[in-house]
């Protein structure tokens, strides 16, 4: 009776199966590439409204995160500075550069500058800046050296494995409550055992339950 | 079930009526795809009409549902589970029948089941399909229920399911079982494929062709398929046994009055195998009679289908009995209100449905004169279907709405979603079915032929056999056929 | 739960159902009764909701998108003073409401007013709160407020007003034509303010009503009792426990004078409660007897020739059991003189409160326990009298010049008064409007009411205690003060409400720096003396209210209050504490009166009485007073936002000035119809229902009690309720006994169930509104949810009250049988819920043998304004639909807490540092929160009294949330029937 | 390309696949192929059939079939995985505190134990099954005889493969015309 398939169709067929199998392979692993946290969540770099750098004033400038973000060690919330804390300054320095019009215009109107938000966690995560300032996170461990950012970008997923792996092992990030702010800090020794002795002496124990966080 | 067996070895029962040869045979079950092939009955196509606007309308209630919530049906505090949950338990239920009939009549070597097995198995898959739509749309976020409940890795953090919850059970034996229920599935029907394939022509061919993988019925190849077919058969008997346990354990594992109870996993698997065989007889009543295929599937399979279901009848029967008796032996004032409120509370009339359509029904057929009628058994089948959805519907509902603190009773009503939705899954389930015996042998032909051939030996050797009827086969001489005798 | 089935009529809080109500489907549809039907009628408009749904589910469910939507954060342009981005501030304030004041605190996260408690240092509210304080937060933001002036049936402006009343001051003259009328006094400010406005206009009149007696109200002279130092209560007609008073100082002072119970100090007040309605009072009594209003003045009078006569052998001339119990109450009173009271609630006549005040003398209370105020108000003569008198100087158009400042009297007003009509005579009527209600349209100018948290004010406390009340918002549309409008009317052109009060009180308190003081405690010190006369004279001018054929009892409503929370969606929600009815008033029946009327629950009946005449739905509750109907009021608003229209009947309509409090000779009549009526509870006894003859009687040992007596012999009665075998775990118990444990402990012995748990909860918690349909569904959201059941004789039924909330068992079932781990377990004991982890399979609620969790099947946020948002709690996540929910313990609070802790180098806290909302808003005390590992805490300290039970403990779910087994203390005299007799026998 | 009858011998042996003999009763199907075998010593027989005959193995020397041994290896490492994954993934990933149980336990570990040996068992079956039988082959010589539909129907073909040593394009077709084959085929490579 007529042949239903060729004879080479055997060969084809597992040609075919070999370049499936080898494409389901390579998928699955750039999935998993693009899907690891480090990789999708971070690099966020929006313009922000006034071309505002931190490497300028927090960098070279020398200025404390705290003057600004004033109350990151009061709040759940670090403050966007309110306009008047640029004019603190910005009505001596560089009183009339044409690049601090925005900030002039909301000054004298009351209307606020529009600053674009880069980092953000879920609504349902409850994240609490004062805690950790406090206990002697650093700013580093969060957003990376804004102080060598011109414009500040996303450095870190903010998943909720990040946060888990320092709270379970926190010795690494946390500092000396004077180095808190101090993104360049270079201890002389091990800095997860400056962070083991000052967990000692004040008892710090993260929560790594749900509901301390999520509520 | 071995009771089941044919007694006496020297009247081979008629299970191939007419005596036609193995070629008759396969023309009348290849015929059925292959006569539709050239001009399909227009009835095909008004069923397949009807079935499929009913399909979509299920797509069109489960849309509605995830786009507006668990709202829209009749579910509340404190019955958290009411249809949804019922009509899982309702399809994982009849879905027991096929792997049933495959594996475990397999085992007892009950050669009649070779008629209706492919049919049977068809019937599980298709059941199975609708039984998972529940599992994931009851959730209120099934998008996100959809991974959550595997152990899928995800962006945010690895978390993983709870593996002492019986949701994530449910999840391994259900979906376990439709895997292995299918793989069963598709080794039986192979040599069948190759059979379509080499009558067949131009696409159709092809098609057949791809799927039956060339196969070319080789002593080797039956020889592993022989042993595949057989471990199948054994890794699905236990299997088929422990989904409807694991679904049991969704309710004996919980705290709640009526459904913490140590029985319900050999009650719900017989339960399951009553629901089952009622449904495959429904079918069956109908496709025997539809493509005239009584001489294949005789009076004789459907007699012993309904023999299972008194069987498996009376002892669902038993177990409501036993839980009353346990309920009040137990001195647990919770545990016999629960009972109590079951059979005179506001669901009284869901329980006497049950016990009526569930324990009376199945007991006409004591009498050989009904359970042989098959206008009878239709009717009677189709109660014992209604008796089975009540069961689950009173387990879950009645359970729920009156449990431990009077403040929190309450009463479920379902919405029309609910009741649409329902409806829907038999358009699904039809739908199904009108492809399945559209496109491929509804009977497994192959096995069909070696039993015939095996009671031709029979017939030669004219009953010289011994006395007992499994050892037969060893007795006669080696020409026995394997498949649907065993070994 | 039949009405399911059937038509809900009233307003859908969580969606509009306007397009209905003139449609002919609908009219037809009425008279099915198909689930279908009605589950077409409610989804069909959540159908366009599906995009915005889909859109919300996913935007909450924090599905991480590749492309970010850009968010922006703008920052005040110049800070502001103390304020912390993120932190909440509190401002002390006061509410009056029916003539009362309560000082409360106002929690506040930028600038938005979220939350109230009471006032620790406020003699009326002593930290505590009712629920109409608690939700008087989101009344501010609803949506239905006056939005604008409004002028001749237009939208206006002030501007508009302002020169009306200009052109209006020239015709005024010397006030002749000039009438005020306002809420009861009790503001300083306000009343100096009145003052001015009666010397400017020498001939006008000035008018305060309130259609609500409360004990502040009711009579010229205001009785103040000390009920903690009562061992003995007599409350005839009286719901002191109740609504008799908006503050909470008599559970407060009852609670704390005898129903702490411990083991070693049994003692226990002992409360008679005589009554026609059942109140709370009546459910906290040990003794209560059923009596229409009618008889309490006999009644009264027995009891008084009884305690005068030495030998105490006069019994009352009825037969009721009260009658019986008469001589043995009698000696109880003579046993305790100086130390006993009698009391008489507000609908009583003057007459009544003589003869009960005769009483008290005779026992000797006057002085030691009962004291006579001058009520805050300086109107001498009976509200009554004085609206009638200016109701008819409207008719026969005396008045041309009407100024109303108090709540809505068209609707609310004695029916025979024909206010709304008469309104209609009156040239200009300016009405100082919180919505758009019936006054305003019938009013000449409406202005928008300032609400008390975005307004300057102040109120004077019963003991004369002053506060002021401090704004925490501008105001949202501009609204005016009582007193600024009275100002501008008469004539004090730009007198800001912040000046009113600052110029009264600046003298007072004497500098700046004292009246900075008063702002921050919220109280004024010391208080202005208000001590009344020993010989308190009452109203005895008052004839009695007629009496024979039905009686009706109109009674203030637990959720609208005297509809002016109608449009509350909080209160509405939120069951009556005895009726468990929620968006609805009923006229209330006795078993025995519904037999007689042939009536069922929900049967649609028409009381009527001198043409007058209103159809309500009726509910049957166990205890009433037979031939007596039970009315709340303040229901059937016809004018109102969209929340409560619809919802209830309007009794004022046959509540007229000879029966304000009560009357009888009223008719009742079957009409037919059947209105479905949507109740939280529906089973109302702890015994099963009886289903078939050879069914046993069984009590649940839910909610434990038992008398004094057994107790004394017993201290451990109520563990030894249930017998199980020794409870073991099949892998063995995690080990809680390091760190701080949260638990809590309820003492149902002082528990009144009031509901400001209820209400406190669904404000800190930002819990959902769910609406009529969907609470008769049995999807109500409550996190602690008031249980009440009946015990004893059908007829003469005792009541026992439960808050229940999350138990957070160790050994929690709900946490086994989650398959995604959303709910888990902390290791300081609490049951976390995981909102963003739940895929709302709701398995967890079927194995929670409590049922406390609770299903987000809808979103029931979708249809809020966005004003309303402003209310929600920024500590805690709004659920979104799909989700299970259930109490945390106030997490956040805990967590907050924690944080401070941590901030001032702390690793524990301190007993009370943290509690819960609902145990802040207790008015008795009755939940306690705390650390069981601290043995010093409050909580450890009552989790080893003998009283202390785990419900369902049986189960072994070691439940976290235990409670204290309620004590009666019956008079041996009288041998009642306890539920725990009835556990025994 | 087929050839018709024996005689003229136009085919070269080595393009030769080998002969297919055509019995109509399972019985004569074995009895022949016991004779070639055990009688005749030809050892690259294969029997096609509609259905599995039962002796045939025996007859034409087909060895058992390890299928089993396969499986159980596979089940084994489904119920290891199972555990592992358990473990992995509730007791030491992501540890938990829920309902008081402890972190890992065999207890309620059981189900999924179970339900993963049966997966992989099953799977083993399967394709394991396939595998031996070298499936999927869409392509086999066998495919061009004459009449080959029948094989799958109601017919009994025994093939004596080229490759055997004792073949013989002249011998083998007689010798099995004499077993009682109805007919017998010689099929091209």
């Amino acid at each position: 009776m007529a042949l239903i398939f060729p004879k080479s169709t055997d060969k084809y067929v597992k040609i075919g199966a070999a370049v499936l199998g080898l494409l389901a392979a390579g998928g699955g692993a750039l999935a998993m590439l693009v899907g690891y946290p480090k990789v999708i969540m971070t690099g966020y770099q929006p313009v922000q409204p006034v071309p505002y750098s931190h490497k300028l004033h927090a960098g070279d400038l020398g200025m404390d995160c705290y003057y600004c973000h004033y109350t990151v060690d009061k709040s759940s919330h670090a403050a966007v500075p309110p306009t008047e804390v640029c004019m603190n300054c910005h009505t001596r320095v560089k009183a009339n550069s044409p690049r601090l019009e925005k900030v002039r215009g909301s000054y004298e109107t009351g209307k606020p500058i529009e600053w674009v938000r880069v980092h953000r966690v879920p609504d349902y995560v409850f994240f609490n800046h004062q805690s950790h300032v406090k206990a002697g996170v650093s700013c580093i461990s969060c957003h990376g050296r804004v102080d060598q950012m011109i414009e500040v970008k996303q450095v870190e997923p903010l998943n909720m494995g990040m946060c888990l792996d320092c709270h379970r092992n926190p010795a690494p990030h946390i500092r000396p409550a004077d180095q808190v702010t101090n993104l360049a800090w270079k201890p002389d020794r091990d800095p997860a055992e400056i962070g083991r002795e000052i967990i000692q002496a004040r008892g710090i124990n993260p929560p790594e339950y749900c509901s301390g966080c999520h509520r | 079930m071995a009771d089941l067996a044919i007694k006496d070895p020297h009247v081979t029962p008629v299970l191939v009526e007419g005596n036609p040869s193995l070629h008759e045979v396969t023309n009348d079950v290849a015929q059925i795809v292959e006569g539709i092939n050239r001009n399909v009955p227009v009835q095909w196509y008004i069923a397949l009409a009807i079935t499929g606007s009913i399909t979509l309308l299920l797509f069109a209630m489960l849309g509605y549902l995830v786009a507006t919530g668990i709202g829209v049906w009749g579910n509340n505090q404190p019955v958290g589970w009411a249809w949804d949950i019922t009509n899982f338990v309702f399809w994982i239920g009849i879905g027991h029948a096929g792997t049933l009939i495959s594996a475990i009549l397999f085992l007892f070597r009950q050669k009649w089941r070779t008629s209706i097995n492919r049919f049977a198995e068809a019937m599980t898959l298709f059941a199975v399909a609708c039984a998972l739509i529940y599992p994931l749309f009851h959730t209120g976020r099934p998008w996100r229920a959809a991974y959550w409940l595997l152990p899928l890795p995800n962006t945010h953090l690895w978390v993983w399911p709870n593996f002492r919850s019986p949701l994530v059970w449910d999840v391994f034996a259900v979906s376990t079982y439709a895997t292995v229920s299918a793989l069963f599935w598709y080794v039986g029907l192979v040599p069948d494929l190759a059979t379509m394939r080499d009558r067949a022509t131009g696409l159709a061919q092809k098609i057949y062709g791809a799927l039956s993988l060339g196969w070319r019925g080789s002593a080797r190849h039956w020889r592993n398929y022989e042993m595949a077919y057989l471990i199948l058969a054994g890794l699905s008997t236990p299997l088929v046994l422990s989904v409807h346990s694991v679904v049991s354990f969704d309710f004996a594992t919980s705290v709640l009055p009526g459904w913490h109870t140590t029985i319900f996993p050999p009650y719900f698997v017989a339960g399951a195998i009553f629901s089952g065989f009622a449904m495959v007889v429904t079918l069956m009543v109908i496709a025997r009679w539809a493509f005239q295929i009584e001489h294949l599937v005789t009076i004789k399979h459907l007699e012993n289908m309904n023999k299972i279901m008194l069987a498996t009848g009376t002892i669902v029967g038993y177990a409501y009995a036993t839980e009353f008796f346990i309920a009040w032996y137990s001195g647990n004032p919770y545990e016999r209100f629960v009972f109590i409120n079951r059979a005179f509370g506001p669901y009284a009339w869901a329980y006497w449905t049950m016990i009526s359509c569930n324990v009376i029904s199945p007991q006409f057929f004591w009498f050989k004169k009904l359970r042989t009628s098959v206008a009878f058994m239709f009717v009677l089948s189709i109660f014992v279907n209604i008796g089975m959805w009540f069961e689950r519907f009173v387990i879950i509902a009645s359970s729920l709405h009156r449990d431990f603190l009077p403040s929190s009773w309450g009463y479920f009503v379902p919405t029309w979603v609910d009741i649409l939705t329902f409806l829907g899954t038999f358009g699904l389930f039809l739908t199904l079915f009108l492809f399945f015996v559209r496109f491929l042998p509804m009977i497994a032909v192959s096995e069909v032929k070696g039993m015939m051939a095996h009671q031709q030996m029979h017939h030669d050797a004219h009953g010289h056999a011994a006395k007992d009827g499994a050892k037969t086969h060893d007795a006669s001489p080696g020409l026995t056929p394997v498949t649907g005798g065993g070994h | 739960m039949i009405q399911i089935t059937k038509k809900l009529t009233g307003k859908k809080y969580w969606r509009s159902l306007d397009q209905y109500y003139q449609t002919t489907e609908f009219q037809d549809w009425l008279n099915k009764e198909f689930p279908t039907q009605a589950q077409e009628m409610i989804d069909e408009p959540s159908r366009r909701n599906v995009l915005k749904l889909m859109a919300a589910s996913f935007a909450l469910g924090g599905l991480t998108a590749c492309r970010r939507p850009v968010e922006h954060i703008l920052p005040y342009s110049r800070g502001v003073e103390n304020l912390i981005h993120g932190k909440p501030l509190f401002y002390n304030t006061v509410m009056s409401l029916g003539g009362s004041a309560t000082g409360l605190t106002a929690r506040t996260y930028e600038g938005r007013p979220t939350k109230i408690e009471g006032n620790p240092d406020h003699p009326a509210s002593l930290g505590a709160t009712r629920g109409y304080h608690q939700a008087s937060v989101l009344s501010l933001y609803d949506p239905g407020r006056m939005p604008n002036v409004r002028g001749d049936g237009k939208d206006s402006d002030w501007n508009g007003f302002t020169s009306y009343v200009q052109t209006l001051s020239g015709s005024l003259g010397n006030g002749a034509g000039l009438r005020f009328l306002s809420e009861p006094m009790n503001s300083p400010s306000f009343t100096a303010v009145k003052k001015h406005a009666l010397t400017r206009f020498p001939a006008a009149k000035w008018v305060e009503y309130s259609p609500i007696h409360t004990t502040a109200t009711a009579q010229p002279v205001a009785p103040r009792i000390a009920f903690d130092k009562a061992a003995v209560v007599v409350a005839l007609d009286s719901d002191f426990l109740g609504l008799d008073d908006t503050t909470v100082v008599a559970v407060k002072e009852f609670v704390r004078g005898g129903r702490k119970v411990t083991d070693e100090n049994p003692l226990m007040n002992r409360l008679y409660a005589v009554e026609p309605q059942f109140s709370v009072t009546g459910a906290a009594a040990d003794h209560r007897f059923r009596m229409k209003s009618s008889e309490i003045a006999g009644f009264a009078g027995a009891l008084l020739s009884a305690v005068q006569s030495q030998e105490l052998k006069v019994v009352g001339q009825g037969n009721s059991s009260a009658d019986k119990a008469l001589s043995a109450i009698a000696k109880d009173l003579a046993a305790n003189r100086g130390k006993s009271v009698v009391v008489a609630g507000p609908r009583q006549s003057g007459a009544v409160h003589q003869i009960v005040h005769q009483i008290n003398q005779a026992l000797g209370n006057v002085g030691p326990v009962v004291t006579y105020l001058k009520p805050a108000s300086d109107q001498t003569r009976p509200q009554l009298d004085a609206l009638k008198e200016l109701a008819g100087e409207m008719a026969n158009g005396q008045v041309n010049t009407l100024v109303i400042t108090a709540w809505n009297p068209a609707f609310n007003a004695p029916a025979d008064l024909e206010f709304e009509a008469n309104l209609k005579k009156v040239a200009n009527v300016i009405y100082l409007a919180q919505d758009l209600d019936e006054t305003a349209m019938a009013s000449k100018w409406a202005i928008p009411a300032a609400h008390y948290l975005e307004s300057w004010g102040d109120a004077v406390a019963f003991d004369g205690t002053a506060s002021i009340q401090q704004p925490t918002i501008q105001p949202l549309h501009g609204g005016k003060t009582a007193a600024e409008l009275v100002a501008f009317v008469s004539g004090y052109k730009d007198l800001k409400a912040y000046d009113i009060v600052r110029n009264h009180w600046l003298p007072v308190v004497g500098g700046e720096k004292a009246w900075k003081k008063a702002l921050h405690d919220g109280v004024i010190r010391p208080a202005a003396a208000v001590a009344g006369s020993a010989a308190p004279v009452f109203d005895t001018a008052t004839p009695a209210p007629p009496t024979g054929g039905y009686e009706v009892i109109f009674v203030p409503s637990w959720s609208v209050f005297d509809g002016r929370f109608v449009n509350n969606a909080w209160l509405q929600e939120t069951p009556d504490p005895m009726t468990k009815l929620t968006w609805d008033n009923a006229a209330l029946v006795s078993q025995a009166t519904a037999r007689k009327l042939a009536v069922a629950m929900g049967d649609v009946i028409a009381i009527e009485r001198n043409g007058r005449k209103v159809e309500g739905a009726v509910m049957i509750q166990p205890g009433l007073a037979d031939d007596t109907i039970v009315i709340p009021v303040g229901y059937g608003r016809t004018k109102v936002g969209q929340v409560g229209e619809g919802a209830g009947f309007n009794a004022y309509k046959i509540r007229t000035s000879d029966t304000f409090g009560y009357g009888g000779g009223f008719n009742v009549s079957k009409t037919g119809r059947v209105y479905p009526l949507a109740r939280t509870q529906e089973f109302e006894y702890q015994e099963e229902p009886k289903l078939v003859g050879f069914q046993e009687d069984v009590v649940r040992p839910i909610v434990r009690e038992g008398t004094i007596e057994e107790f004394k012999k017993n201290p451990h009665f109520a563990t030894e309720m249930v017998e199980h075998p020794p409870l073991k775990s099949l892998y063995g118990d995690y080990d809680y006994s390091k760190g701080q444990q949260w638990a809590m402990a309820i003492d149902l012995n002082a528990c009144v169930g009031c509901n400001a748990c209820m209400v406190a909860c669904v404000a800190e918690n930002n819990i959902g509104v769910v609406g009529k349909e969907q609470v008769a569904r049995g999807r109500e959201m409550h996190w602690i949810r008031m249980d009440r059941y009946y015990t004893g004789p059908v007829d003469e039924p005792q009541v026992v009250t439960a808050p229940i909330p999350c138990m957070q068992c160790e050994t929690a079932p709900c946490e086994n049988v989650c398959p995604v781990a959303a709910t888990v377990h902390s290791p300081e004991g609490l049951n976390d819920m995981v909102y963003n982890r739940c895929v709302g399979t709701r398995y967890c609620s079927n194995n929670c043998p409590y049922k406390v969790r609770r299903f987000n099947f809808l979103n029931w946020h979708i249809n809020e304004a966005e004003v309303t948002k402003m209310v929600y709690n920024p500590e805690v996540t709004v659920r979104m639909r799909g989700v299970m929910e259930k109490c945390t313990y106030c997490v956040q609070r805990i967590q907050n807490a924690k944080i401070d802790a941590k901030v001032e180098g702390r690793r524990w806290l301190k007993d009370g540092e943290v509690t819960p909302a609902c145990a802040q808003a207790c008015p008795s005390d009755a939940i306690v929160f705390g650390n069981v590992n601290d043995l010093e805490s409050r909580v450890a300290k009552m989790k080893v009294s003998p009283r202390n039970y785990g419900m369902l403990a049986e189960l072994n779910t070691k439940p976290r949330t235990t409670y204290l087994a309620k004590l009666r203390n019956p008079n041996p005299e009288l041998q009642p029937v306890t539920a725990a007799e009835e556990h025994h026998g | 390309m087929v050839v018709k009858h024996t005689n003229s011998p136009a085919l070269k042996e080595k393009s030769v696949y080998g002969v297919v003999a055509e019995f109509d009763r399972p019985e004569a199907l074995v009895a022949a192929g016991h004779q070639i075998h055990h009688g005749l010593g030809y050892k690259k027989i294969d029997a096609l059939t509609p259905f599995p005959i039962h002796g045939i193995d025996d007859a034409i020397g087909v060895p058992r079939s390890i299928l089993g041994y396969i499986v159980f290896g596979f089940g084994l490492f489904g119920l290891l995985n199972a555990i592992f994954m358990i473990w992995y993934t509730n007791g030491y990933d992501y540890p938990l505190v829920i309902g008081g149980k402890p972190l890992f336990a065999w207890e309620f570990s059981i189900p999924p134990m179970f339900e993963l040996t049966i997966l992989f068992s099953a799977f083993a079956a399967v394709f394991g099954m396939f595998a031996l039988n070298g499936l999927p082959k869409f392509y086999h010589p066998i495919f061009e005889m004459e009449g080959w539909e029948r094989a799958t129907d109601d017919r009994y073909m025994l093939v004596i493969e080229a490759s055997d040593p004792k073949f013989d394009i002249e011998q083998t077709p007689r010798v099995l015309s004499e077993l009682g084959a109805l007919r017998t085929e010689v099929i091209a490579k």
